[in-house]
């Protein structure tokens, strides 16, 4: 194989638990015969047949669907056209998926797979950055893939494990990442990686957000300055000993995220090396994130709205003089 | 006495009495009505000494209709009760004490006090444990019955009941127009008390009767007599014996009266006197005991004697399970998660570092 | 030709030719069917050349049932449109210029680039701009239709559209229940087109006729031959007089075929053949200009010239928006909140002070 | 007037600017002459005849009613029956309500009630904080009064705003909390609120919270300590000013919240004061939140999920020894 793209490792994973595992089937719209608006279901109804099913323009009952088949043993994956329409299925996710173990001690394990973040002339409804709404839950396990790689394994771990799993993959990653092959080893669940090793600032990011990140650590290259960049690859849990470890060598922080600001993952990344880490901070933590308005559509407005490698490196120049 | 006398919307029309109704099924159905009933009355009376906390949400008035379909499910089906089903929940094998230690919070229950009152199940065994988010339930019988179906096994059903108010949530329609996309064999039965706590149908619908919904979501409908056991056996047995014999889902709307608050804190004082001594408002214990002394299905030594038993057991179930152990919290698993291993489950605690 | 050929389901049955075709509707109608279709042949252009960026949603053989509703509708009316209205829109006063700048995200649209295509409207002026999530709007005209009853005017009506898979949606059954419940002055277009993106209808819901589902909302329903602009003209035009009338909530179906993809990137490879060869896939327009070229309401001379100045309209308009300042990112109001002053503003933003 | 509850103010409020203000009705299950589930509008069906209005159990079609007369230049008041249940209002709250300023210029004008918190026997879906999720977006204003005289002022606030408003108001308070009187004289827009003056250490507190901390204060006069307690009051916007004046006092930083830690109110203002005031913090700050698992139904549970009077205790000599 060579070129594989993340959205193509995407389709890989969900055929290869298709075919090891008989536990597993697909619902969403349009993923059938149609192969998904974003292709990352193309052929595989036909190649099993009766597991990869279209749904009504219903998000509450194929939310729903999927607890009571998880219930019943199965590993349903649920794709969302785009993250934005999980609003429709929120009620079900966050009160009855999250709840179902703690609550009776059956677990719920199920893949929600949504269609995340930017892209141009995406707009406010396509365009949404959803991970810290669901991972205020408990209950619920939050991926944020950055790779190609970690778009295949991770979700082959998210249908193992036995607990719903909101997967958010990146839409604006679908093209344009390739990888030559796809991987036999895997990091632990949860566990952060250094995306880039550095010595000055730690940059904590996921999703598209590493990109920019790595993006704007080499341009730091020109100043002199040696950027570390950790890519969480999930955003609950967090992987709070290796962002520490990080920040324990560099002494500075900037966290970048796509989402809003509020309570986002940079709130959280920043709340939690603060209280645990504080000692280790020679200037004060800094976060990065969306201008706090609905996505806009126009590209222009939209390169703005999100942070970007120039804006990264803004930051990360304002940090370095702290 | 009409057996069932079921009126079909939709393709098909049943006129003669139906197998659902027998001597044995309808003195089991009767047995558990009161148990529901007698159990019920205990809870009143624990929340009004306040040994139950938060609230008491009673079936009375609704335990024909209720038992009905718990009666005509079996091991390997899927039920979804909602508020009102005690005696459906008691037929579908819940129990008195399982019962009372939800309510009471037992560490010994099957909700160990992390849920309480009504949203009580076995989710693994069939028995789902409602959310309070109503409409809710009927996608996730749906998807159960689709687990099923995948894995070939066949001749199991799954069955919610919801009340009217209910069918005004959006969770419902799309869990019934997708049971019809689906042809899945699930039965949701519609108990229409006429009110959603306080609100009287003509604020919640608009239709001159819920059934006509069948039509719209291509299933099968079909009426029963809300309060009368007989009528609710045979109707329901057979929406069950068609879901079962492959004629995909089945809708049942039946009209009736809570015959209490919406819980014990209500005294449903806006239930109007007139509906209340109207057909709707005559109680399904007394209608279901003198249809069946008439047809000598049962006697009145045998009412008296269920009686008692039923009042000993509950009296003695709730002795013991105000003795139980309360849940303790140093002792709490508080992780919400669920086959990770240990240190994982750490690892996914965002306070648990500090 | 079948002046009002409306099929009534529910209380009323409608045989006489309608009030809502005249010759100057009709005439009015075409010519906004034409001027929607050359816009969106442009958009279309727009799209492949790389000018337009996202998406574009066309409407193309939906132009009839859409302007019927846009043609009956008036000011002081309430009107959200859905996907493929841009016939409708242009009929309650949208214009070409609007439907380029909000596509192309010019500054000067009345969404000044901040959302794009679709998503396009003027709500203060009763043009509501829908967002993506189906079904939402129904409830939205809903409300709008409350105030103005509180306010106690009287004489205007709501109305909406959505694809049947818009059906499917918890939100759409909310709002249709809300409507009959309320009795409120809303027309519902429902343009079944046979497909939700690459769904077929069979995936979507399980009812013989969606019309059925009129009667269990309480509202009236009524059926068009949605790509025959006289037929609907008739049915919508009974519809929206029967809403602005008092009699309550109106549910038109009308089958159709959309002759184009979801958007612009989609080739609708999965529509089969044979549908485009039924009388559904006939084009509306060609339909529309047959009949009315026979009646005598329009001449061959006449569609020419229209057409003529609606390419050059088009044309004109594309330039000149494509000259148009795009949004500047720096001078964007960086603020989701409406009237508060420029210091409690400041004060909102969560980063805004960094 | 006296011996008003929190409760009796909410009504009372609902009573002046339906009074007031004829744009203002109110739209929620059994709220008519039943007066609804908590008695808010008990006699204001009567009083305002057309204008409190039983709705449906439709959450989404009641907000999107909302929407639609906010746009036409009404007011309407939503009263949720619980917090719980507003997931399934959520798609019209958070995609509809808070982005319709922004991308059409027309303003939203409505409140969303949100009876909230735990109380003993609620269980998991009738006792549930939502502040952190609404405040997520932007568009959205989140008021979390905790006095009887805040619960007042700030309702008639919320429907002064032109703005969507999400008030969350608790229903532990509802009957618990009393005043003599309602005030004449409000704090500004978004103002916190100094409820206890101390030099030790700030505990930004929020709704029940507040009084919570204000009973751990209490108890630490023993071990002679002096703690400050910030009423927050309206959770989007945060007075960060406020907060950061009380730490530069302190130097030690306390946050509790009753709703899970991950992104919620308590993660963000630490992240605030990490970024914003990091040089005024002699101690790492700290947060104490629910326990995360869903809100349990027994009250021995219960009580140990919820930070407590004595929890924040343990957590302030925690902090003061660090
Ligand atoms: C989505 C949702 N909204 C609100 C509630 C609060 N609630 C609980 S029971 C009830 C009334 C239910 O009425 P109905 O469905 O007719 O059942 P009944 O109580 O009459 O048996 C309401 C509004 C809820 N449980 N779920
Ligand atoms: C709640 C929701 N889920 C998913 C989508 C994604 N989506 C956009 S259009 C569409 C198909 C709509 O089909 P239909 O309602 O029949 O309208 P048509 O496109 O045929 O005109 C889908 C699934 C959406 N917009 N809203
Ligand atoms: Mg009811
Ligand atoms: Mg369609």
């Amino acid at each position: 194989m060579s070129n594989i793209t993340y959205l193509e490792a995407i389709r890989l994973a969900q055929q290869r638990v298709l075919h090891e595992d008989p536990r597993v089937f697909i619902y969403g719209q349009d993923i059938g015969v149609f192969g998904g608006a974003f292709k990352a279901t193309k052929n595989l109804a036909k190649e099993f047949p009766g597991r990869v099913l279209d749904a009504p323009i219903s998000e509450d009952a194929m939310v729903g669907l999927a607890i009571g088949a998880a219930v019943e043993g199965m590993r349903p994956i649920i794709e969302m056209q785009f993250a934005d329409f999980s609003t429709c299925g929120f009620n079900q996710i966050v009160n009855q998926a999250a709840t179902l173990h703690y609550r009776t001690g059956t677990s719920c394990p199920l893949v929600i797979r949504l269609p995340s973040g930017g892209t141009p002339g995406g707009g406010p409804f396509h365009s949404q950055s959803m991970e810290a709404i669901y991972a205020h839950y408990p209950g619920l396990i939050v991926m944020t893939p950055a790779t190609v790689e970690d778009a295949y394994t991770m979700l082959l771990e998210a249908v193992a494990i036995d607990d719903p799993v909101i997967f958010c993959e990146h839409k604006f990653l679908y093209y344009h990442l390739k990888a030559d092959r796809l991987p036999e080893t895997v990091l632990p669940f949860g566990k952060a990686r250094i995306a880039r090793q550095g010595r000055d600032v730690t940059v904590v990011a996921y999703s598209a957000m590493v990109h920019e990140a790595l993006a704007a650590a080499e341009e730091l290259t020109h100043d002199g300055y040696d950027i570390e960049v950790v890519d969480l690859r999930t955003v609950r849990p967090i992987d709070t000993d290796t962002i520490l470890a990080s920040v324990a060598r560099t002494g500075r922080l900037l966290v970048v995220g796509e989402a809003w600001p509020w309570g986002g993952v940079a709130a959280e990344v920043i709340s939690r090396v603060a209280t645990e880490g504080f000692g280790l901070l020679d200037a004060p933590p800094q976060r990065l994130n969306a201008k706090e308005t609905p996505v806009p559509y126009h590209p222009a407005l939209w390169g703005t709205h999100r942070p970007t490698a120039s804006s990264v490196a803004n930051s990360l120049r304002q940090l370095l003089e702290l | 006495m009409t057996l069932g006398k079921a009126s079909v919307s939709g393709s098909k029309r049943v006129g003669k009495p139906s197998q659902g109704v027998t001597r044995e099924n309808a003195r089991r159905a009767y047995r558990l009505m009161l148990e529901a009933r007698v159990l019920e009355e205990k809870l009143a009376v624990l929340y009004r000494s306040g040994k139950i906390v938060g609230g008491v949400f009673l079936g009375r008035g609704q335990e024909a209709l209720s038992v009905s379909l718990g009666v005509h499910l079996r091991k390997g089906d899927i039920y979804a009760p909602l508020i009102r089903d005690q005696a459906g929940r008691m037929a579908f094998g819940d129990t008195i004490l399982d019962t009372l230690r939800t309510y009471l919070g037992s560490s010994l229950g099957s909700m160990r006090g992390r849920d309480g009152n009504i949203h009580r199940g076995r989710p693994a065994e069939g028995y789902h444990a409602m959310i309070s988010h109503l409409g809710a339930m009927v996608s996730t019988v749906c998807g159960g019955l689709m687990a099923k179906r995948m894995r070939g096994e066949t001749g199991a059903v799954g069955a919610t009941c919801i009340g009217e108010g209910g069918t005004s949530t959006g969770s419902f329609h799309e869990g019934m127009n997708l049971a019809g996309v689906e042809k899945l064999p699930i039965v949701v039965v519609v108990a229409n008390n006429q009110f959603s706590y306080s609100t009287p149908n003509e604020r919640q619908f608009a239709c001159a009767d819920l059934l006509s919904r069948a039509e719209g979501y291509g299933v099968m409908g079909r009426r029963a007599v809300g309060n009368d056991l007989i009528d609710c056996l045979g109707v329901i047995g057979e929406a069950v014996s068609s879901a079962r014999s492959g004629e995909g889902p089945q809708l049942v709307v039946a009209d009736l009266l809570r015959l209490v608050g919406h819980g014990e804190h209500d005294d449903a004082s806006y239930i109007p006197e007139f509906l209340k001594m109207s057909p709707l408002g005559e109680d399904c214990l007394d209608l279901a005991r003198t249809k069946m002394l008439e047809i000598g299905w049962l006697s009145d030594d045998e009412v008296t004697d269920w009686q008692k038993i039923i009042e000993k057991e509950v009296e003695e179930n709730a002795s013991k399970v105000l003795r139980e152990p309360a849940p303790d919290p140093s002792e709490e698993d508080w992780n919400a998660f669920s086959s990770l291993d240990p240190q994982q489950k750490q690892h996914l605690q965002t306070g648990g570092r500090q």
